[in-house]
């Protein structure tokens, strides 16, 4: 069978990132990766943590990528780049982009502040995390990255987790850095966007990426986009970037903002939660996107605030 | 169009043959995760109006591009059902896997 | 001392399945063993896990090349590894299938015995039609076909052992017993 | 009542019994079953404890020392690259003379990432002032757990109770849980003579010159040397309520053997296995298994080993640029007191590489065929 | 040059002429003054290196281990409790074969907090796969800097150089500050066989199965024994350019010894002066200053002692629950191959208390008064 | 001699701190302690990690507080007081204020992972950090508090820092905890009531109090009170309360805004500065005034924002 | 008033003597750090105005009340001089220490 | 051998002090040790540092308990501690004073030399009157006193190792050499 119409592509064909690779069916993890890697390119290395994906990876002595890997301590992935970045210049390798490539608990948690104090220092990497709202790797066990109301291991139905998710995102525009950006799998476009963009910046640029996990969310793995396209839809993820920790945009505007309980729904991780429960996470998530809305609005106008 | 990796496994007969660190130097794709598989994507390429989005989507990049249409490798698709739920004309079905 | 492997997948709760059959052993008074493959658990990807089973304390811990027999809970694993690998001469190879023993084609130094556990599962409304969870069903059959403990041990260890629906999996598991 | 559980839940229950007032603890494969357990056991009160949920293992172990400090009986667990980024800590805590109990699964060290039994994370800390504990089975994980509440409280000093990643974390086996009233009575509730409490402001670990530090070190060291005698003692007492003794080692048949081998953990387990083969064979051999490493048990270990013609020393284990640890510990033991006798020094099983019977039948034909060790290590297994 | 420097500023200008591409550290008490200095020469470019200004120094080594990894030549200092932190990424550094070199000040380590001279931070890390090298004098600790990275890049093994706190560290002694030219000719760049590189696309440090850690370990401890031959090869090699011989161990007068002194550190140096003044009181006495503890030097160590009628080791810390660290270690080396010396373990020093000449004539005088040891510890100092 | 009038007292008379103490001449942060314990009262456990303070207490076996006091390892200041407060409240005591006492590199810098995961749990203490601006018990390096332009021994005259100091203040509003103070020992009165406030909130608290440091900043033992209140009339470290993350009050205002260059002139550490940098200082200073009032403005008057 | 806290030395004269672990049984109080000082504040008393300015301000605790009047403990005053800069009235002055 | 025992307070130099002294008996081929009090150092606070001089390799690390002679650079010490803890008999003490040696009313067993120190400081602009900084002042007339090196090697010291105004420092150091 032929057809007259050409093949629509709206991503790069090439691929960095092998089949073969250890990722559960459906994972969101592994659509990060191949994204980013069609935007930044071959000249490239990752500094990946403990994480899913030092597994997906594969096992000694085979990768999933063609790019080079620093399989590096669960603690010190931004520091670790940082490291890199210093070596390869001494050695006399400008161009690279060295990424620090992690899951939330090595962000939000126990790699905080490794990745804080690169911040500071502004070192010139790129910081990627994906996150799937838990400890994946180990079994699903909460991070600070875990929303209110959700099931882990670690927060059982009896005990669910009571703070509502760290705001990374804020905690790094505190840090007045030249790029920060959110995204989510379910925009792809989006997404490489942002990578490319990120890749032409000097310093240090984060990039928060939104990526479900069936496994842990107890989700069913076909629905691991839809689930990535309503978390922005309804505003719980919202897609935006920040430039020098002021300037705050706005990517995806939302005609008509939904509710997050179809979003909850089809996820096994929050089916313990009451109506009730239910009102206050929607609340909090109306409250959190009129904030900000609010401080998109009072962005001043500037192409680069210097820092 | 797909480029060909290669894929053969590596054994190590004396630890003389392994690398001074934990050094890949292979690739994953000598792992076939279709084994993986309970289910099946099977395309109806009739009903396909190439607009690429299961190529998109597919986190385990077992869909490639021939002749202008999506085929998928069954060597490596893990059964996920991503494409399938995403194709906008519902071209793809999950089919039993034969036991 | 009998040693068994039991294959399956990940998600399937095969390791489920092999504390269930070690709950089933201990209430009858003999000494048991059981631990899962050492190793990362995917859905979907082929897994194992082992049990050992004797009348005497059990000091050894390290794994087992030489089963006694196997257990094979998802049929399509057939096609995916050799689950004849180390098994003695002899010894069964008991298979979730809606064949029979002789349709599966193992080697003639080996017993083999099927049970659709699929079946009973699904009609127990254990899992889905895509994933059904048939790991009480082989238990029950495994413990009858080898003899290892009666019926009332089984039930037992599968209301207390089953996070989930405990009555079903029960009746599931009774059903392949007596099927088998 | 008699249950089967893995190793983890093993520790879990162990906690749980001692009624531990303070969890802090990070998740690691492969010990995650331990904080999942007790995490569901304060969440539905069977324990009433806090666990605070800590964003790595450093802190873990810091919320422990502060607990501690104010009186609390805590715990917590890990394995490998956590225990590694608790080594600060866990100076702290024999220092400051704070008796947390801690379960660790020994897996191997990365890079490359390996998930599997060794046992470097736990011997790395081996002159961190711990008490370190070998467990062997699931039974003696739990009950070791609730003795070590007992020793380290009597001593003010930290202990480690230890297992092998998947062959007892994971593995399940019929243990046989005591009843919370017998523990309780075997195990009285934790009550310090020091604790931090505005009614008697002292501060703790303040600037230490060096005309006072060695003296307080020279203390912890006086104490921990009471703790053989002291593990016999409790060991002794466990087994009149609960019909299990503990002690420092396993001794099995070694009083007629010619050659015995000196193992510890679940290798020290599978040992036995092949000294019963082995003795069928005719070869006179025993294994004498080390449950205690810290404090070494310097006494009973000479008393035992002092007929044997040789012995060999099992480890899965090394310190780089020397020998394997316990196989260096021994032979530092047995200098001067039984000078005579060849030690051979074996390492096996690194990073979670399989150790069976017939292992031990190789290690002990070697040794035989020997008079005495030629190389300083022998290594079993490497692909060559 | 002569220069009258600190030890600190010696580590300091190990690390310039070692052209250090790029440093990563923290500072701590008695360790700050390499990282002013280090600060200084990269601010005026007397250096030209990369210096990553952390945040602790747990990513002071990581940033090391990803530089190091990328194929620079990397530095570090720290001292006890930073060094404690470190610890995880230490085992990192050996196991991923990343050859730094980092200065540490031994420090006593907390609680409570002690600023002073003690082996037990560095001596608590024996077991993370570094190259250990206890300096005893100013010029003693440059050249070791330089001859570090040379061993250390050659086996792609990391290493430590170690001082004591304040008797080293904060003393200015005269130091021969060798020309850069002469040290370039001495120190090859490092030109590592495999680094990261997206030229040549390689995972490092994956996840690695039983099926292959183990040789990945074999190899490693393998590389690590070839290091006594090379040090003392590269050793000589630096002799015959700048006139100072490194080596394994600093003999002084052991070869008709009675009694042989073991020691390391100052505390090997203050030895010497001992040594000196017992001989004209007709005590055959020698002192085997080990510089060199990992890996450990087995074979010059039993050489030497041959002769000796006894042993006495000096230890500046302890292992809690055994012995001191050189004692344990010297006995260990020594089971087997001279069984007759009785070896006396004492411990001395610990958290600054000072070390002085006539300490050892306490020492030496003990131990000649004893046929063997009868404690398994002697302690000397202790308020009693 | 004899006067009618009586002593006026700003502050309550008891101390609970000692003279004897080891801090230098003219010690802001020896005064930061004395203010706090006279808020506190005696109910206290202080969790002080490696910083002056740790000196400053006194050596073994002394101590110059009457209140009780773990020193605990750098890093753990945060987390070693959820330790004590656990601790305490599983042996009955539920009344005692626990507090972590660190200096900016403890809080800043090492200590920041422990302290943002309190925060994130909300965990019952009180976090303290006196910031001398650089890490001054080692002998004055730079930490991620040291503001732009400062020389320290990390940071010589010829590459002085070029970062700005890092906004602790905004990371921990990002966490959305109840109550989060800047205060100045040249107003202390102020940092009383607010040491007393935040006594009585409950979750996690934080106070962040400027502490000039004669030996560190070059500048003269007397001139410390002096720095203390400059630094606030200039709008360098202007003086506010955070009430969950949202609600900003400006507790010290300006009648007139006094220019940075005096306020830099009697302090060593800037001695090397142009005219240049002490103007883009400047401008730097304004901006974020003018931030800070924006959200003060903004702040919706709300009694407590539920989390 | 200021209360009078005991400030004795402690001796250890033997292991037995240390307490367990390194934990404070004195105060610092028997540190005299009036020895630190190389310039003395001295208060004109004609002049104050008993504003509390210099009891407020000094970081070593030791400006006390006697009868209404701000005296300074010479024995821990380490001379900084604070007192002196932040009196309103200027009626402290710092004077040479003698020698 | 000699050991020599500075003392001085936090803020002043003594650590310098011993460095410059130490240089400057590097200049003339002797051996030399120079280290400070093992502790945390206050501005104000009493502190100390050594050094020890010799014609050959200096191997004792030890702390020096016995000094040969002491050098006192703030005359208000002699108040505040004992200066001549562990002074050897015949030892000099050499002290920063504008008193006569006999002031000073120590021990005969001791030799007393005092230099006004501080007024040489002052003079050459080092310091402010309220801290003077009298460290190479005090150097010069150590040297001297004790007849450690010429005033060559002194001034040499003095100007490599100054990081602020090497020539006052040491027109300050030959003034108190000439003076002594
Ligand atoms: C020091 C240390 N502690 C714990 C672990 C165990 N560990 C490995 S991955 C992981 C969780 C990672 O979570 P996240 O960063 O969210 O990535 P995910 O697995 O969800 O992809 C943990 C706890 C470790 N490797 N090292
Ligand atoms: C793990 C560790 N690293 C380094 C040190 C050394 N250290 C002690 S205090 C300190 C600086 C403290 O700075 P800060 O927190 O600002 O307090 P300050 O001294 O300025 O009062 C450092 C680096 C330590 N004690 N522990
Ligand atoms: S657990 Fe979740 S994130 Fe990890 S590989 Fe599976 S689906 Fe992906
Ligand atoms: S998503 Fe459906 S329509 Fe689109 S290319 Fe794929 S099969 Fe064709
Ligand atoms: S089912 Fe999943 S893995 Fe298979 S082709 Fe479709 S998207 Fe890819
Ligand atoms: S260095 Fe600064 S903060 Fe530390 S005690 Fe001295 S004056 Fe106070
Ligand atoms: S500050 Fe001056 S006026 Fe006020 S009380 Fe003190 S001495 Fe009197
Ligand atoms: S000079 Fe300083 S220490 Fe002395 S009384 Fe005045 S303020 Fe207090
Ligand atoms: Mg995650
Ligand atoms: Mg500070």
């Amino acid at each position: 069978m032929k057809k007259e119409k050409k093949m629509a592509f709206s991503l790069p064909e090439e691929e960095l990132m092998n089949s073969g690779h250890l990722a559960c069916q459906g994972c969101g993890a592994a659509l990060a990766m191949r994204y980013v890697l069609k935007a930044l390119g071959q000249k490239v290395v990752l500094c990946i943590p403990a994480c899913c994906w030092s597994i997906i990876d594969g096992q000694f002595p085979y990768s999933s990528l063609d790019v080079p890997i620093f399989h590096c301590a669960f603690e010190t992935a931004a520091v670790s780049a940082s490291g890199v970045k210093a070596g390869l210049e001494m050695v006399g390798d400008t161009e690279t982009t060295v990424v620090a490539w992690a899951g939330d608990g090595g962000t939000f948690d126990i790699g905080l502040q490794a990745l804080s104090a690169v911040a500071e220092r502004n070192d010139n990497i790129l910081y990627v995390c994906y996150d799937n709202e838990a400890y994946m790797n180990t079994g699903i066990q909460r991070s600070s990255a875990t929303p209110y109301g959700a099931w882990t291991t670690t927060t059982p139905v009896k005990h669910f987790k009571e703070r509502p998710k760290k705001d990374i995102d804020a905690i790094m525009a505190a840090h007045r850095i030249p790029y920060i950006a959110t995204a989510s799998i379910g925009y792809p476009e989006d997404l490489f966007r942002k990578a490319k963009k990120a890749k032409e910046i000097e310093g240090t640029r984060f990039l928060h990426i939104y990526a479900p996990c069936p496994t842990g969310w107890k989700s069913r793995p076909e629905d691991t986009i839809k689930l990535a396209r309503m978390v922005v839809q309804n505003a719980t993820f919202p897609i935006y970037e920040i430039e020098w920790g002021e300037k705050y945009t706005l990517n995806i505007k939302l005609k008509e903002k939904k509710s997050i309980s179809d979003y909850l729904k089809i996820q096994g991780r929050f089916r313990h939660l009451t109506k009730k429960e239910i009102a206050s996470m929607q609340e909090e998530v109306d409250r959190k996107w009129e904030r900000l809305l609010s401080l998109v609005n009072s962005s001043r106008e500037k192409d680069q605030i210097p820092s | 169009m797909r480029k060909k990796k290669r894929a053969q496994k590596i054994v190590f007969k004396s630890e003389k043959d392994v690398p001074l660190m934990a050094m890949s130097t292979g690739t994953m794709l000598h792992n076939k995760t279709g084994a993986w598989r309970n289910i099946k994507p099977v395309i109806d390429l009739d009903n396909c109006i190439q607009c690429g989005i299961c190529w998109k989507f597919c986190p385990d990049v077992c869909i490639f591009v021939e002749d202008e249409l999506p085929v998928i490798d069954y060597d490596y698709c893990k059964g996920c059902g991503i494409c399938a739920e995403e194709c906008p004309t519902k071209c793809i079905a999950m089919v039993e896997e034969e036991k | 001392m009998i040693e068994i492997r039991f294959h399956g997948r990940g998600g399937q709760g095969t390791v489920v399945a092999s504390k269930i059959m070690a709950d089933t052993i201990s209430k009858e008074g003999n000494y048991v063993q059981a631990c899962p493959e050492f190793g990362v658990e995917r859905r979907g990807a082929p897994v194992f896990a082992f049990i050992r089973i004797d009348n005497k304390p059990i000091y050894d811990k390290s794994r087992i090349y030489n089963p006694d027999h196997v257990v094979v809970a998802d049929p399509t694993l057939i096609e995916a590894i050799d689950v004849t690998e180390g098994l003695k001469e002899g010894g069964y190879i008991i298979v979730n299938s809606e064949k029979k023993p002789e349709e599966l084609k193992f080697p003639e130094k080996f017993k083999v015995a099927t049970i659709n556990a699929t079946e009973i599962a699904i009609k127990h409304n254990l899992g889905t039609l895509a994933s059904p969870i048939v790991n009480t069903a082989m238990v029950g059959a495994v413990v009858k076909i080898l003899k290892l403990a009666k019926i009332e041990s089984v039930l037992e260890a599968v209301r207390e052992g089953v996070p989930v629906k405990p009555k079903d999996n029960a009746a599931a598991a009774k059903e392949a017993y007596e099927k088998s | 009542m008699k249950k089967v559980i893995m190793g983890n839940h093993a520790l879990s229950y162990g906690a749980m019994l001692g009624r531990t007032q303070v969890i802090a603890a990070y998740p690691i494969t492969p010990q995650t079953q331990v904080v999942e357990l007790l995490s569901e056991m304060c969440a539905d009160k069977t324990l009433d404890a806090k666990f605070i949920k800590v964003e790595s293992e450093h802190s873990a172990m810091a919320a422990c020392l502060g607990a501690s400090l104010a009186g609390a009986r805590t715990f917590t667990a890990t394995s490998s690259q956590g225990l590694a980024l608790m080594h600060e800590l866990l100076h702290w805590a024999s220092g400051g003379r704070m008796p947390v109990v801690m379960g660790n699964i020994n897996r191997a060290m990365a890079p490359g990432w390996n998930i599997w039994a060794d046992q470097n994370d736990s011997l790395s800390q081996r002159d961190t002032g711990w008490m370190q504990f070998y467990c062997s089975n699931n039974q003696e994980v739990l009950d070791t757990v609730i003795q070590a509440f007992k020793i380290s409280e009597k001593l003010l000093i930290p202990s480690m109770v230890i297992l092998d990643a998947f062959s007892l974390s994971h593995t399940y086996e019929i243990v046989d849980i005591p009843e919370q009233e017998k523990v309780d009575e075997y195990l009285p509730p934790f009550n310090p003579q020091l604790k931090i409490t505005p009614d008697e402001p002292h501060a703790f670990g303040g600037l230490t010159g060096p005309e006072h530090y060695f003296e307080l070190r020279y203390k912890l060291q006086k104490e921990m040397e009471k703790a053989p005698a002291l593990i016999e003692e409790t060991g002794k007492e466990y087994e009149k309520m609960f019909g299990r003794y503990l002690g420092l080692v396993d001794e099995y048949r070694c009083d007629d053997a010619d050659i015995i081998l000196i193992t510890s953990g679940t290798v020290g387990s599978t040992a036995r296995v092949a000294v019963e083969e082995l003795r069928q064979e005719g070869i006179r051999v025993g294994n004498l298994r080390i449950k205690v490493f810290r404090p070494f048990p310097f006494e009973i270990v000479r008393n035992i080993v002092k007929g044997a013609e040789k012995i060999a020393v099992v480890d899965r284990n090394i310190s780089y640029g020397h020998h394997g640890i316990f196989y260096e510990e021994v032979k530092s033991a047995l200098y001067g007191h039984n000078n005579s006798v060849p030690i051979f020094g074996f390492i096996a099983g690194l990073g979670g590489r399989d150790i069976t019977p017939s292992t031990f039948k190789e290690i002990t034909n070697l040794a035989l065929k020997k008079k005495r060790p030629e190389e300083e290590i022998i290594w079993i297994g490497v692909k060559r």
